[in-house]
């Protein structure tokens, strides 16, 4: 056997340019190494961050940094609202930063939902998504086939870039509204005017706390302190709730409410201070409009016996729970989101609202009805305000309803919806009626995604693209229920092949321009860290007591005068007033009162309600699937109480299918007596490894309210009702 | 955690330990004829203590580290037992060549040290699982099985190598039919005891008695060595039971042991948050 | 005396949140089925009606430690000040110690096929830090002290949690208060 | 087989060597789907295979025989395995094997950052992609062979080479090659994952550098 030596050499020569096999080479052809002279030194340094997701809290956050790599996350100890600490999920930041999971380049799926992806470059991937917007716009001669689905997923504010994207190649259809609180929101804006919640931190003053429909020890921890620290104080905590969350198991007192039915008791208890002269007249006379019609509607049509008939809670308990809120001052209500998300959410939201009023503690530190605010989001939106294209045809964004998703874009028409760009969302997983959502994308024409990992929207993609974790982009981010206003900086370089949605809108402009001039008006460059700067105006360095914008680079900054909402008795109304009366609530087909809109009931077929709050170890479908998350709880389960389980002949552990007209939850049974009999509890949220979905079960019925302040009224969630079997 | 290593390390080196009392009693009472068998077993005894030993280190997350085991002589039962096997298996060196030079009474001293080693290193490797944090263990009952163990197959061992050499004249094979009842009966009474306790002491009890292969164990251990061997021993047939009827009663008890250490270590219930009433 | 020093748990206070025990796992760098500080949910009929309560536990850094006790090779060292340290360059592995310790603490790691427990971040206390889960806990529900210097208002025990006594834990609990179901 | 390593030069072997991990370091570089180039490379492989004996022939054989009707199935594979977009099946990074966190950028990506800097080399990218990506550890050794013809420091380099074959990629090849071998539907992905780990365990414990 003789070795042919020279055929290596010539047939080497053939790939030389690719991994350099040339036979005579020199040099090496370097792929993904280069030369360099000396390495750098190492580093230790501590960054600001701020968590962007969809939670009250909004942490502040120190992240240390070495060699490039963080090492930790931990709180912002000058933000003294999260107080130097963070939550589970904050935790567990450096495991998504670097999952080798992660999603890292673009990619392209051949056939939609067969998994069959091939990575593409930036270029080629700019290249297809332009020529789909090209397409659609000389097809149908406008850009409104072209729909946007972004929301909470990341609601830091750079991350507008991705509307600011749609903005820039014309007028486009947008996913409209908000699922989870805008019942809520328009209750209070009939109300007050808008949503302005007092500084939490204020929540230590209250001598007396309702935290009605809100488990904070899950969804907002670090409030928890400041009702400690109000307890110490000598205050009351009262939670009303239908299941005995964790937070409640904090309180002095519980009370278990039928759900949706918190108007009744709201309406009861006024009633009661009405009868005993517990209101404040004074206040009412001088900040109010329609207390009298109020009154009357009290008077003709509330009794204690109809409140606790319908809310289940005896009239007893009625009666000394609205003695002492209306005597303890100051008494604070905290109006949570899960008790909104009814048929009648905004009415009972109103309801309690003018409980608030009639009290006088509206206004008071350590008072009012508190819910959300807005105020502290007054930003440019540079990233996200562009002009459309010169010539564009239309006039305006086409709105969707985000709420009944799937219905209406498979409803659209002239011109139909052919194209969805989805960021910050996961409408596969969270949307309910999943089966029509599935359907919906396979209507499409094409399908981008941008997002962190696989998840079942991913799956219904064409193209997904990789994009930035918090630490890995510049920002600013605040709160919708504290003040801070925090700066996010970028602690390390974005890994493999990631980009935030501003560069992304960067470079698709480039394409969109390269491949017909003047057809995008995206800036095509810029520094990010400037542009962090453009989102400031003199109105807010003004209400953060900032005089430059880089001021926030000290640290995390709070908003001045917002200790006390409403202190200065100039609410936002049409009267500015407060509204028991609402002229705006009756044209949006209210009843201009906060009066009693009656429940939705179960049916034979489907018994029982079923609840599906939040869950304390992720927000909707983020963090529950690392792995540290799974080691905590890795699968699903049903809160059904004894009574309820022996009827069902259901044991703990037994497998429950839990279903209704539109689908079923299969899970392990968990015989709780925190819950009521006729109501049955699951978690909202989700497992990798698992076939489950609560929003299997979930309609989307529209809450009552949320058009006026979001654009579309919110979903009833938690009027679900179903039935069990034991499997 | 997974724990054959420990069930074949406990298990062996009961039936060594076992055996050499034996062989040293009846070596007492001249009744082993041969010194070459008496070599031949000592050796073979020797030799299933050594893979006993062996064994245990594969229970180590770091097997080529077992030698820091040593250490703790002050409170560790772990220490302790490796020394004690240590100590047995050095002395049965001894043993073994007392039997070829025919150093009789040295050999019966020999022997007698070398077998007080193993028993009390029997107990101390059942000290180790006697615990407070394991209810269902913590009082006499490991040592009792772990010597009865012992007892019921380190005769049958010694009788079935005799008969094979044709030289069984002292019919040890009677011990195990009457330590088998002994064992059932204590393993009935201690079972209901702990069924009449609450929290870890019933699971455990209702673990045991729910382990699929816990009939196998009670039949192969209890039932079969006295069923098939008392009727030799109660009517004094003349016939001896032959070998392959011994060899088979203990092959069949020796797996029951097996299997019962398995259950012993897979159904025991510690102590954990959340358990106690 | 020597000092012992050991974890506060203030059920009160207490929220549930997990935020310790992944501080910890953050801190530590933990395999992810590895956890040295647990949160428990105290049975919900614990104290007659329901409720939702937790408590949440780690090392209890025991004055006659068990596992210390039964570990062959002496990896466990009881320090001055009372904390409870498994040195893993000594540990061979057996698993005596997770048979010996009353409260589930050492945990066997299968990859480093070694045992590992809360050390009370010593290293942390040296210099002058707050273990990770006290630091971290959003609430103030976990704290480190001298338990010597803690009066009868701090409980040895609380439903669930075993006999403190078999090892002396050093752990000291403030009950929860039980919320009134109207 | 001593016969036929006679009968080129050392610094040929080297060079053959340098080539022969760069084909290796392009394939997980995503970039060998061109069947030209595919072509060019089975050669190259052949003789390599013929070179040292590694009984490579069948898995280079499906290589060549895999026709271009499947290679989209090759390409998805491959994807699959290394790319994603779901979970990795086998991911191609040092740390997810040695480090008990399973995470990117651990200790043991560090010290591969190290290793490249005594060669005065960096990541094209340093920070966004782990320096202990596969087709970087198989470019690096690549890079040494190849400098092994063009300095003088032969044994620096050589004693580097060791070192960082031993170390690092020998210490975490075989399990992700497993893994491959486990995971990979086509015969194309598995044909690789063999050669891969013939050539490496050719070259580890010093048997045929120095």
């Amino acid at each position: 056997m003789k070795l042919k030596r020279r055929t290596f050499l010539k047939g080497a020569a053939a790939t030389g340019a690719l991994v350099g096999l040339g036979a005579t080479q020199t040099e090496f052809p370097f792929q993904g190494l280069m030369k360099v002279d000396g390495s750098d030194q190492t580093t230790k340094k501590v960054f600001q961050n701020a968590c962007p997701r969809n939670c009250y809290d909004t942490c502040s956050m120190l992240t240390t940094v070495e060699d490039g790599v963080i090492q930790f996350v931990e709180g912002n100890p000058q933000n003294t609202y999260t107080n130097g600490t963070i939550c589970v999920k904050g935790n567990v930041y450096p495991r998504t930063v670097y999952s080798p999971d992660r999603i890292k380049y673009p990619m392209r799926q051949k056939g939609r939902g067969s998994g069959n992806w091939e990575r593409i470059s930036w270029d080629e991937a700019y290249t297809e998504i332009a020529e789909n917007i090209l397409k659609i716009k000389k097809e149908y001669g406008s850009t409104l086939p072209i729909c946007l689905n972004k929301y909470s997923g990341n609601f830091e504010i750079m991350h507008y870039g991705i509307e600011g994207t749609m903005s820039s190649i014309g007028y486009t259809t947008r996913a409209t509204g908000t699922p989870c609180w805008p019942a809520g929101i328009d209750a209070q804006t009939f109300d007050f005017g808008t949503i302005l919640n007092s500084d939490p931190e204020k929540m230590q003053k209250s001598k007396y706390i309702i935290l009605w429909g809100v488990n904070p020890a899950w969804t907002a921890v670090h409030s928890m302190n400041f009702i400690e620290a109000a307890k110490a104080n000598g205050a009351k905590v009262v939670v009303i709730d239908p299941i005995l969350t964790n937070t409640a198991g904090k309180a002095h007192d519980f009370i278990q409410i039928k759900s949706s039915t918190d108007g009744a008791l709201a309406l009861g208890m006024a009633k009661y201070i009405l009868d005993n002269g517990l209101f404040d007249q004074q206040w009412l006379e001088k900040n109010s409009k329609g207390y009298r019609e109020f009154f009357g509607y009290l008077d003709n049509n509330i009794t204690l016996e109809w409140a606790a008939e319908k809310t289940g809670v005896s009239v007893d308990v009625i009666e000394n729970l609205a003695r002492e809120y209306a005597t303890t001052k100051p008494a604070n209500i905290w109006i949570g989101y899960g008790m909104q998300r009814h048929t009648n959410g905004g009415q009972n939201v109103r309801a309690i609202d003018a409980l608030a009023a009639i009290t006088g503690n509206v206004g008071l530190e350590g008072g009012g009805a508190n819910y959300a605010q807005l105020d502290s989001w007054g930003f440019n939106y540079h990233a996200m305000i562009h002009p459309p294209p010169e010539g564009s045809e239309g006039e305006a964004n086409r709105p969707v309803n985000m709420n009944n998703f799937a219905a209406d874009v498979l409803a659209a028409e002239d011109p139909p919806i052919k194209m969805m760009w989805i960021a910050g969302r996961n409408p596969v997983q969270q949307d309910p009626e999943t089966t029509l959502i599935k359907k919906a994308f396979h209507a499409m024409d094409f399908v981008v995604t941008a997002d962190l990992f696989m998840n079942k929207t991913v799956e219904l993609s064409d193209i997904v693209l990789p994009v930035t974790t918090p630490f890995e982009t510049p920002g600013v981010n605040v709160s919708y229920w504290h003040y801070w206003m925090t700066l996010n900086e970028q602690a390390i370089k974005p890994l493999h092949e990631s980009k935030s949605d501003v560069e992304i809108a960067m470079g698709l402009s480039e394409k969109m321009n390269e491949l017909e001039p003047g057809s995008c008006t995206y800036p095509t460059s810029g520094d990010l860290n400037e542009w962090v700067g453009k989102e400031f105006n003199e109105t807010i360095l003004e209400q953060f007591g900032m005089n430059t914008w880089e001021e926030i680079k000290d640290g995390p900054v709070k908003m001045k005068n917002m200790e006390v909402a409403w202190k200065d008795g100039k609410f936002r109304t049409p009267s500015e007033k407060y509204e028991f009366y609402s002229e705006e609530a009756e044209q949006f087909g209210h009843h201009p009162l906060p009066v009693y809109v009656e429940e939705m009931k179960s049916t034979e077929d489907h018994p029982y309600r079923c609840i599906t709050p939040h869950w304390k170890l992720s927000i909707h479908s983020q963090f529950q699937d690392l792995d540290w998350m799974e080691a905590i709880n890795d699968k699903p389960y049903v809160e059904i109480h004894p009574e309820l389980a022996a009827r069902h002949h259901i044991k703990a552990d037994d497998l429950v299918k839990v279903y209704n007209e539109i689908g079923y939850v299969t899970v392990p049974a968990k015989l709780t007596r925190t819950v009521q009999v006729e109501e049955v509890v699951i978690y909202e949220t989700w497992y990798k490894n698992l076939n489950y979905n609560v929003n299997y079960t979930v309609k989307a019925i529209p809450a009552d309210m949320g058009e006026k302040a979001t654009g579309m009224p919110g979903i009833a969630f938690h009027d679900n009702f179903v039935n069990l079997e034991k499997v | 955690m997974h724990e054959l290593p420990l069930v074949i390390f406990t298990v062996f080196s009961q039936i060594a330990v076992g055996a050499m009392v034996t062989l040293w009693i009846i070596d007492l009472k001249g009744g082993v004829t041969s010194n070459k068998i008496g070599k031949g077993l000592s050796i073979s005894i020797f030799v299933i203590a050594l893979v006993a030993i062996l064994s245990s280190v594969f229970h180590l997350g770091q097997p080529l580290e077992a030698f820091r085991a040593l250490v703790n002589v002050q409170t560790s039962w772990l220490t302790r037992e490796i020394w004690l096997f240590s100590l047995m298996l050095l002395t049965m060196i001894g043993y073994i060549f007392t039997w070829s030079k025919k150093y009789e009474n040295k050999r019966k001293i020999v022997g007698g040290v070398s077998s007080l080693f193993g028993l009390i290193a029997v107990m101390g490797s059942a000290m180790i699982y006697v615990l407070p944090a394991m209810p269902a263990w913590n009082n006499f009952s490991p040592i009792f099985f772990f010597v009865m163990t012992g007892v019921l197959l380190g005769p049958l061992y010694v009788s079935v190598v005799l008969y094979f050499f044709d030289k069984e004249s002292m019919n040890i094979w009677k011990v195990a039919p009457l330590m088998a009842l002994v064992y059932a009966m204590s393993s009935f009474f201690y079972i209901t005891v702990l069924l009449s306790g609450t929290g870890t002491l019933e699971t455990t009890a209702n673990n045991i008695m729910s382990h699929p292969m816990f009939v196998y164990r009670g039949v192969f251990s209890w039932i079969i060595p006295a069923v098939v061997l008392l009727p030799f021993f109660f009517f004094k047939v003349k016939r001896k039971p032959a070998f392959m009827l011994l060899a088979i009663v203990f092959t069949i008890a020796f797996a029951g042991e097996i299997i019962g250490r398995e259950i012993f270590y897979n159904t025991i219930v510690e102590l954990d948050i959340n358990q106690v009433d | 005396m020597g000092r012992k020093m050991g974890f506060v748990v203030d059920s009160n206070r207490c929220i549930g949140c997990h935020s310790c025990s992944m501080a910890c796992k953050n801190y530590n760098q933990l395999n992810p089925d590895i956890t040295w500080r647990t949160v428990y949910d105290i049975k919900e009929d614990t104290y007659g009606q329901p409720t939702r309560i937790t408590m949440s536990l780690a090392c209890n850094h025991c004055d006659i430690p068990a596992c210390k006790e039964a570990c062959p090779t002496n990896a466990y060292e009881k320090r001055e000040d009372g904390i409870v340290i498994h040195h893993e360059e000594r540990c061979i592995g057996c698993g005596m110690c997770v048979y010996a310790c009353p409260y589930n603490v050492p945990q066997f790691d299968k990859e480093k096929k070694k045992v590992g427990k809360c050390h009370l971040c010593y290293e942390r206390l040296d210099n002058g830090q707050s273990p990770a889960c006290v630091s971290s806990c959003p609430t103030q529900a976990i704290y480190h002290i001298d338990t010597t210097s803690l009066g009868d208002e701090f409980a040895k025990s609380l439903p669930g949690f075993p006999d403190p006594e078999i090892t002396k834990s050093t752990t000291r609990f403030i009950k929860p208060s039980i919320v009134r179901k109207l | 087989m001593m016969n036929l390593q006679s009968q080129i030069s050392k610094e040929e072997a080297y060079e053959w060597k340098s080539k022969v991990y760069s084909i290796l370091a392009a394939y997980y570089h995503n970039q060998l789907w061109n069947p030209k180039d595919l072509e060019a490379v089975v050669k190259v492989l052949e003789d390599y295979n013929h070179l040292y004996q590694l009984k490579m022939e069948d898995a280079i054989e499906v290589i060549k025989s895999t026709n271009l009707r499947h290679e989209e199935d090759c390409k998805f594979d491959f994807n699959k395995l290394f790319i994603g977009p779901y979970k990795l099946l086998a991911p191609p990074y040092e740390s997810t094997y040695l480090n008990h966190d399973k995470l990117l950028m651990r200790a043991e990506t560090l010290s591969v950052r190290s290793f490249y800097e005594k060669a005065n080399i960096q990541v094209d990218g340093k920070g966004q992609i782990p320096d202990d990506h596969i087709a970087l550890e198989l470019e690096f050794i690549a890079f040494l062979l190849h400098q092994l013809n063009q300095e003088n420091e032969l044994t620096a380099i050589k004693a580097l080479l060791e070192e960082f074959l031993n170390e690092h990629l020998g210490k975490w090849i075989d399990e992700h090659l497993d893994l491959v071998n486990k995971q990979a539907k086509t015969d194309y992905c598995k044909a690789w994952a063999i050669i891969i780990r013939r050539i490496i365990h050719l070259d580890l414990n010093r048997m045929t550098i120095s």
